[in-house]
């Protein structure tokens, strides 16, 4: 009898709770541990970031604010590993979707919502897409590694959009900071009810939207469908008369604009204005999102609200426990970690072989 | 610019390049065993203030550089546990790492912010120094470059010339082949990695104990993400990797140096250009020729080994 | 043939020589599947033995026990005459026990020396001369041509199989199994492959092979063991096997039609035709085919029938020359590319090109029928569940779930479901590439039934290394050496047919 | 202002005061988040009040939901210790009329909410006098991060502390967009060493320009706090934080009931809110004479360092003879003074 690892031929089933769980228990226990020994309390710790994370309405709707880039995003960057092209790119497709909606804000400046607004997206989308397009085109082209291209676009598209708020977008009345001028009502999504949804804001909509379009896309049509099979090879694309180079710039195409929309919404709905704090990572936490996710919709969506959720919650055990903001870093990685190493169990299973030949099958 | 502003430009991008080199020759070694670690900032975060706190306990600059290899080496055997073990997802594994790493990093490193140490100081090679413009710009550095000047061609050699490199890069391009010829890929990428996570460490450790003779938190400044960058870019051949790293660093110090003598360039633009200069540089071979085959990733990178039964 | 007209000998070891290795009752479950039931074999020296059995028999899973790369769940090994327990190949190769697995196990992207040497270098550092030379010598020692400097993926499937036996002989195996392999080789190729088996036998090594193919098990093995659903079957020398159609009756355990009637079929229009084609390592290729008509080209691999199929199939352009498909010219027929009624392809690589692995059934059938299943952008995929479900109705593939996914599938029926596939596309124009490599007898049988069948509609391209299927299934043989067609004539014509195998070295008749 | 008159004072406030601290960045940096939170452990070793901190918040959304955690918590008055904070807490001061909010270096302010912030220019002044005395070359390097108003005027400030003991030197700026990457900060300090500069002095979180400085054995200095530590043999004086005499002033007029919105305070050395460090022994007796003959004067309120006639890079007057700036103008500088070699942006 030894201990014998194996592919599970079958989904898991509800046990797939089990296995998020207790990563997600364990995470706690190395950071309770953590806590404790560095003089706080461990378990109340725990209790306080939970609380601070769905302890009230107020914190359930600020996760839910803060998981909009982070789920728009991860989408995007979802959508082009389903077919193996590794944008790694977010982070600068985001800011260029802001820079997008900001120029068209600011070239609108003062026209009603109905005209701003259309156009803020459309811009951001466009923007957006474009930056992913780069790598895409220089991949198809050129047989660029996009791994590298995309993370030093994100580099420079983060510049670019300081370069921008430094210099020809700063608002006079910003007394030099770096800052553009407010978009102005028309310009900002408003909050769907402030008293009693709190930050909740329109932006929250393209959610749903990008969701289901993703959802759909991939399951029912025949775009979607090749480009599942894409993700297999470009061998098996060409054999299959798959329009790999087409979808290749289709996903880097859509997962820029999909940054692009995060990066307008957020520059819009929160700020009000582009300055260069929007730049906030969410880029880079997409790819961690989609990955954890497994690349599917719905488990985005819950894992984007679950790290914005779980980020917020920090902030309170920081504020209660004096703990450092680093700490919040310890344990995001922690349960990364932890689930990352739990998701084997759920293709694999894992149990004491018995040896059994078919005389013993016979009695039996 | 000066001759000697050049020299001294191009010495800062030696400077500049060392611990993006360590940390890119280390990734290198990751993986061609097979084994991506994008957690490279994590654990150079992670090892700079390890290689310091050693060197401020012991006093010895040389067990804090060991110290910091041995912490990188520590959190990689981490990413190897997950994905090797549990054969967790390598991406999210490694960014995982990133957070990690700078997170412990600093959480740990708090009390000591400011802290100063000994660490490595100028160490002018006799004879080789007073060579003109190569003496000033590559022999008037710390014992660590001179070190970082060898490990390329030991990275190479090891690699090509050893039988155990001969393993590990089977491991890296076809683990079931590895496994066939009796070997362990599965041991022999946990110890690409660990060993991978050493030469990162060091990078680390020289951010604290040489570029820097003091500790505070953020030393390694993003120089992890573009090791990783560079790898792709060196085509996986640590000779490459020199190339990158120290043009990398050089165009740093050159845009530093730009502003320094007086630009109306406004600086973000200025800070464009490392970044802009690689994607050239990867772009710019593949106008020739396609890439060929040896400057291709190890054929099993990433992917993680099935159990047999 | 029923159990009890042969008592199934479970083992004929003579019993006065020690095996080199005897398995002992050695079991492996795969989840339900019970791959292994208690079996006991002797290998012995200086004797070749063959392995026989359908796909899934569990021939591989047996071998690979012996090999030390699965641990049996029951049962264990004895290496002359020790008891042994193997955790890992390591000690099996330590062991002398040396296999080549059906997939090789080469780094492509090493050289022929590396691959050999891999954990054998014996000392710490490594010296490139001194590799090239032991190994090369060791090549030259057995006759096995190779440039021990070329990188392993730059090599056709003959050369990297001698890289597997040298890898072997390095080690001074005693024990040497082959998993199925002359499934990737040409006839000259095999029979170099027999010539070094009969040799390393001859030195007093045991020899175990697994194939799919009678006359040469018939032709080389010293004894012949059947196994059957996880079980021996029955073991016996070759000498008591009378005919390839005995020994396809003793394997199957029902009549095997190995001559499959092949009535000529009126033929049809003109589907394909190629005129002078030439560039990417073809040269001046001719040839034409007819409705109601199967050509078979033949060739050692590697000798341009991979570029002509990815022209013909739409991959590559044409450089040189002419090709028109269905009476079009390659650019006309390939702008207006239709899935249906035109060109269908079955490639040789079922579980990497033509499927998916890890897609459906459904989804593997939409794989190339996508645009018959949809509605604008939108993808029918109840309807695809029907036919896919037909196809594997009608084609009998096993075990008939469409829900499973394609690495779930025997090779033999996932090449049963991918013929479908494409018959499903009512080609005109048939495409088939190695389709019954590594299939076992029941499964090419009906294959080589389709491929008849399909005559009826549609021309048959048929590329094959395998010269008895050709010889069975097609009307005219076009065999290519070097880009170059070296002849075309119908198979009915004994004295050409008779001059195939050297035409295919090169020599012209 | 266009809001009603600022409301009456409160009634005085008896028991523990709930004070919370919003950051920009970690305190362990020993810069700008650091110098803040010296003073709230100040007043928290002073007794009576109880302190808060959230570090490395981000501005936007983040800031307004840790703006308004605290204000939901029962926290008698927040500190919002950057520029990026002060929309997030003009939203959240709306909505929590009850909670006084305090926002350092913007312009902003309401009923309920006042903004802060120190006059470290006068300390710039002062330590670019010591680096004129002290240069030999004339050529002096500055480390600066982003091109924001509060370091151009910083810068300003140096300049021509520099020109008026030394009025032929110039001023050299790198930009490293960072307030914190100790290495890069030391490679731009290294490069402006590189190009002949022979005094470092910076606008940057980290030591880094200072051990720079003092390997290549020329002057620096330091700011947020006394860096010599770093650097003893190069660190002239240093600029520094002191925000505990605002924060304790606050404390009381809390306590008392006096405590008004509307307000814009901003302190200067006269209050003690900004000041040098102690002079590195290398700086001459004179030299410490002059300089702290100028500090004297702006103890005691005169400040005269935007006094015109002042000169851009261009060499147009943009402060006429005789006109001292306004604040208005000085919380929005965006160009260099003479004597200054490098982009604004
Ligand atoms: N890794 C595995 N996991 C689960 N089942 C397996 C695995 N490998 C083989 N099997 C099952 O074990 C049985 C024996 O497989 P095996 O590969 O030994 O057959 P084989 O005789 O070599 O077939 P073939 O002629 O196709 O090579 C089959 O039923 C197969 O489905
Ligand atoms: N991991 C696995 N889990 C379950 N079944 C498996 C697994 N791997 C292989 N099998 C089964 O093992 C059988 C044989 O596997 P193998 O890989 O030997 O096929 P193959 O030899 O390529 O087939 P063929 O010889 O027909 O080409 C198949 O029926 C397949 O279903
Ligand atoms: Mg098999
Ligand atoms: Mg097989």
């Amino acid at each position: 009898m030894r201990l014998a690892v194996r592919k599970r031929e079958e989904p898991l089933g509800w046990g797939v709770l089990v296995v998020y769980l207790g990563a997600l228990a364990t995470a706690m226990l190395v950071c309770g541990l953590l806590l404790t020994l560095s003089g706080k309390p461990g378990l109340d710790g725990m209790l306080i970031l939970f609380r601070g994370a769905f302890g009230q309405g107020y914190s359930l709707l600020d996760g839910l604010v803060k998981a909009v880039p982070i789920f728009l995003c991860s989408l995007g960057v979802a959508l082009s590993f389903r077919m193996q092209v590794w944008n790694i790119g977010a982070e600068g497709q985001y800011a260029l979707g802001a820079v997008g909606a900001t120029w068209a804000a600011l070239s609108l400046a003062g026209h009603s919502a109905w005209v701003m607004m259309p156009a803020m997206f459309v811009c951001a989308l466009l923007f957006g897409a474009a930056w992913g397009l780069i790598p895409g085109v220089l991949r198809l082209r050129l047989g660029t590694n996009e791994v590298i291209t995309t993370l030093m676009l994100n580099y420079i598209g983060a510049l670019l959009l300081e370069f921008l708020v430094f210099g020809v977008w700063k608002d006079p009345a910003s007394f030099g900071f770096p800052m553009t001028a407010e978009f102005g009502p028309g310009g900002q999504i408003a909050r769907i009810a402030p008293g009693v949804l709190g930050k909740l804001h329109w932006g929250v909509l393209a959610c749903p939207l990008a969701g289901l379009a993703y959802a759909v896309f991939l399951s029912r049509t025949r775009l979607g469908f090749e480009l599942m099979a894409c993700g297999e090879g470009e061998r098996v694309a060409r054999y299959a008369r798959l329009p790999y180079g087409f979808l290749v710039l289709l996903v880097m195409g859509l997962g820029g604009a999909a940054a692009g929309l995060a990066g307008s919404i957020e520059a819009s709905a929160t700020l009000g204005r582009l300055q260069p704090t929007v730049m906030a990572g969410y880029g880079y936490t997409a790819i961690t999102v989609a990955w954890l996710a497994r690349l599917k919709p719905w488990p985005i969506a819950f894992t984007s609200y679950l790290l914005a959720a779980f980020r917020v919650g920090v902030e309170v055990v920081q504020l209660e426990l004096q703990v450092p903001a680093a700490f919040g870093s310890i344990m995001e990685g922690a349960i990364l970690l932890c689930v990352i190493a739990g998701q084997f169990f759920l293709a694999y299973r894992v149990g004491l072989d018995r040896p059994a030949t078919r005389a013993q099958e016979a009695q039996a | 610019m000066s001759p000697e502003l050049v020299i001294a430009l191009l010495a800062a991008a030696v400077q500049a390049g060392t611990p993006i080199l360590f940390a890119t020759l280390g990734e290198i070694l990751s993986e061609k065993s097979g084994v991506m670690n994008l957690g490279v900032e994590g654990v150079m975060a992670f090892a700079s203030f390890a290689g310091f706190y050693v060197c401020f306990a012991t006093g010895s600059a040389w067990l804090g550089f060991l110290a910091g290899g041995v912490s990188g080496a520590f959190l990689c055997l981490l990413h190897a546990v997950v994905c090797q073990v549990f054969l967790g997802s390598q991406v999210v594994s490694g960014l995982a790492l990133a957070i990690f790493g700078v997170g412990l990093s600093t959480f740990l490193g708090t009390p000591f912010v400011g802290t100063g140490t000994e660490g490595f100081d100028k160490l002018s090679l006799p004879l080789l120094a007073d060579i003109p413009i190569l003496g000033p710009v590559f022999f008037r550095q710390d014992a660590l470059v001179y070190l970082c000047y060898l490990l390329p061609l030991g990275l190479w050699f090891f690699l090509n010339r050893t039988s155990l490199g001969l393993r590990l890069r089977a491991a890296g391009e076809m683990p079931a082949a590895a496994a066939a010829a009796g070997l362990r890929p599965r041991r022999l990428r946990v110890a690409g990695s660990v060993a991978g996570g050493f030469l990162g460490g060091l990078g680390g450790a020289y951010i604290s104990l040489a570029h820097m003779h003091l500790w505070t938190t953020g030393l390694s400044g993003g120089r992890g993400w573009v090791a990783v960058a560079l790898v792709v870019f060196a085509a996986w051949r640590p000779g490459r990797a020199v190339l990158g790293a120290f043009l990398f660093g050089g165009v740093m110090a050159f845009q530093l140096r730009l502003q320094a003598t007086g630009t109306n360039i406004p600086s973000s633009l200025l800070m464009m250009l490392p970044y802009a200069l690689t994607i050239v540089a990867v772009v710019a071979p593949s106008l020739r020729r396609r890439a060929s085959r040896a400057d291709a990733a190890p054929a099993a990178l990433g992917v993680n080994i099935e159990p047999q039964d | 043939m029923s159990a009890n007209a042969t008592l199934p000998r479970t083992d004929i070891a003579a019993a006065d020589t020690l095996p080199l290795a005897r398995l002992c009752g050695l079991t492996k479950r795969y989840g339900r599947v019970l791959a292994n039931d208690s079996i006991t074999l002797s290998i012995m020296p200086g004797r070749i033995k063959a392995l026989l059995g359908e796909n899934g028999a569990g021939k591989s899973t047996l071998m690979a026990m012996l090999a030390g790369r699965f641990k049996p769940d029951a049962g264990h090994l004895e290496i002359a005459g020790e008891r042994v327990d193997f955790d890992s190949p390591r000690q099996a190769i330590a062991m002398g026990i040396g296999m080549v697995y059906q997939h090789f196990m080469l780094v492509e992207n090493m050289t022929v020396a590396e691959n050999v040497l891999l954990g054998q270098e014996g000392a710490l550092l490594l010296s490139p001369k001194e590799m090239r030379e032991a190994v090369g010598g060791l090549a030259e020692r057995f006759g096995l041509a190779l440039d021990v400097r070329a990188r392993v993926g730059d090599l056709s499937m003959g050369e990297r199989q001698r890289v597997e036996i040298l890898k072997l002989l390095y080690r001074e195996s005693r024990v040497l199994i082959f998993d199925e392999p002359t499934a990737v080789l040409t006839p000259p190729e095999a029979d170099a492959l027999f010539a070094a088996l009969r040799s390393m036998s001859a030195q007093g090594k045991a020899v175990v092979f697994i194939s799919h193919k009678m006359e040469e098990v018939l032709s080389v093995a010293d004894e012949i063991a059947i196994l059957r659903k996880g079980r021996i079957e029955g073991e016996f020398t070759a000498s008591e096997v009378a005919s390839p159609a005995e020994l396809a009756r003793r394997m199957v355990g029902r009549d095997v039609v190995l001559d499959i009637p092949r009535e000529a079929v009126a033929p049809g229009p003109l589907v394909l035709d190629v005129r002078g084609l030439s560039g990417e390592g073809l040269d001046d290729v001719s040839l034409s085919l007819r409705q109601g008509e199967i050509l078979a080209v033949v060739g050692v691999a590697g000798n341009g029938q991979q570029q002509l199929v990815e022209t013909i199939c739409g991959l590559t352009r044409p450089q040189g020359g002419q090709v028109e498909l269905l009476g079009h010219g390659w650019d006309e027929f390939y702008k207006h590319y239709d899935w249906d009624g035109a060109l269908a392809w079955v490639p040789e690589d079922r579980a990497g090109l033509a499927t998916c692995r890890s897609f459906d059934l459904t989804d593997n059938l939409l794989l190339t029928t996508r645009a018959g299943f949809s509605k604008g952008v939108w993808l029918d995929r109840a309807r695809a569940r029907e036919a896919a479900r037909d196809i594997v109705r009608e084609h009998n593939v096993l075990p008939g779930r469409i829900g499973l996914q394609a690495w779930q599938l025997s090779g033999g029926n996932l090449q049963k479901f991918v013929l479908g596939r494409e018959l499903l596309r009512r080609p005109r124009l048939l495409v088939a590439e190695q389709p019954t490599q590594g299939l076992d007898i029941s499964a090419t049988e009906a294959v080589w039934q389709r491929l008849l069948e399909a005559r009826t509609t549609c021309g048959v391209l048929l590329v094959t290394g395998d010269l008895s299927e050709a010889l069975a299934l097609a009307d005219r043989v076009a065999v290519l050496f070097r880009g170059r067609v070296m002849g075309l004539f119908p198979t009915g014509d004994a004295a050409q047919v008779d001059q195939i195998g050297q035409l295919m070295a090169g020599l012209s008749a | 202002s266009d809001k009603a008159a600022a409301p009456a004072a409160d009634a005085p406030k008896t028991g523990e005061l709930k004070i919370g601290f919003v950051y920009p960045s970690p305190v362990g940096d020993a810069g700008y988040a650091w110098a803040h939170d010296q003073a709230r452990k100040a007043l928290e070793a002073k007794g009576g009040v109880k302190t808060a901190f959230v570090e490395s918040v981000k501005d936007g959304a983040d800031a307004e939901r840790v703006i308004e955690n605290m204000a939901r918590g029962g926290y008698d008055m927040v500190f919002a210790t950057s520029f990026g904070f002060m929309d997030p807490m003009m939203k959240v001061a709306k909505d929590f009329p009850n909670v006084k909010f305090m926002h350092c270096s913007g312009f902003k302010a309401s009923a309920n909410m006042s903004n802060y912030f120190g006059r470290i220019y006068q300390a710039r002044y002062l330590t670019g006098m010591t680096a004129g005395f002290m240069t030999k070359g004339g050529v002096i390097g500055y480390v600066a991060a982003f091109p924001i108003p509060e370091v151009i005027r910083g810068i300003n400030a140096f300049t021509l502390g520099v020109r008026s003991v030394n009025p032929k030197a110039q001023v050299r700026v790198v930009w490293t967009k960072t307030w914190f990457d100790p290495a890069l900060e030391k490679d731009a300090a290294v490069s402006l060493l590189d190009v002949g500069c022979d005094v470092i002095a910076q606008h940057q979180d980290s030591p880094g320009p200072q051990e720079a400085a003092q390997e290549r054995g020329k002057y620096s200095i330091g700011y947020n706090s006394d860096m010599s530590a770093f650097a003893p043999k190069a660190h002239l004086t240093a600029a520094v934080w002191n925000w505990t005499p605002l924060y304790e002033a606050m404390m009381q007029e809390l306590r008392a009931g006096k405590w008004t919105g509307e307000r814009s305070l901003w302190w200067g050395m006269d209050k003690g809110v900004v000041d040098i460090a102690p002079f590195g022994a290398m700086v001459p007796k004179d030299v410490q004479d002059k300089v702290l003959a100028k500090k004297a004067e702006l103890v005691r309120g005169e400040d005269t360092i935007f006094v015109g006639p002042i000169k851009d890079q261009a060499g147009q007057v943009k402060i006429p003879a005789g006109v001292k700036a306004e604040d208005k103008e000085l919380l929005g500088m965006t160009w260099f003074v003479e004597g200054v070699v490098g982009s604004v942006q």
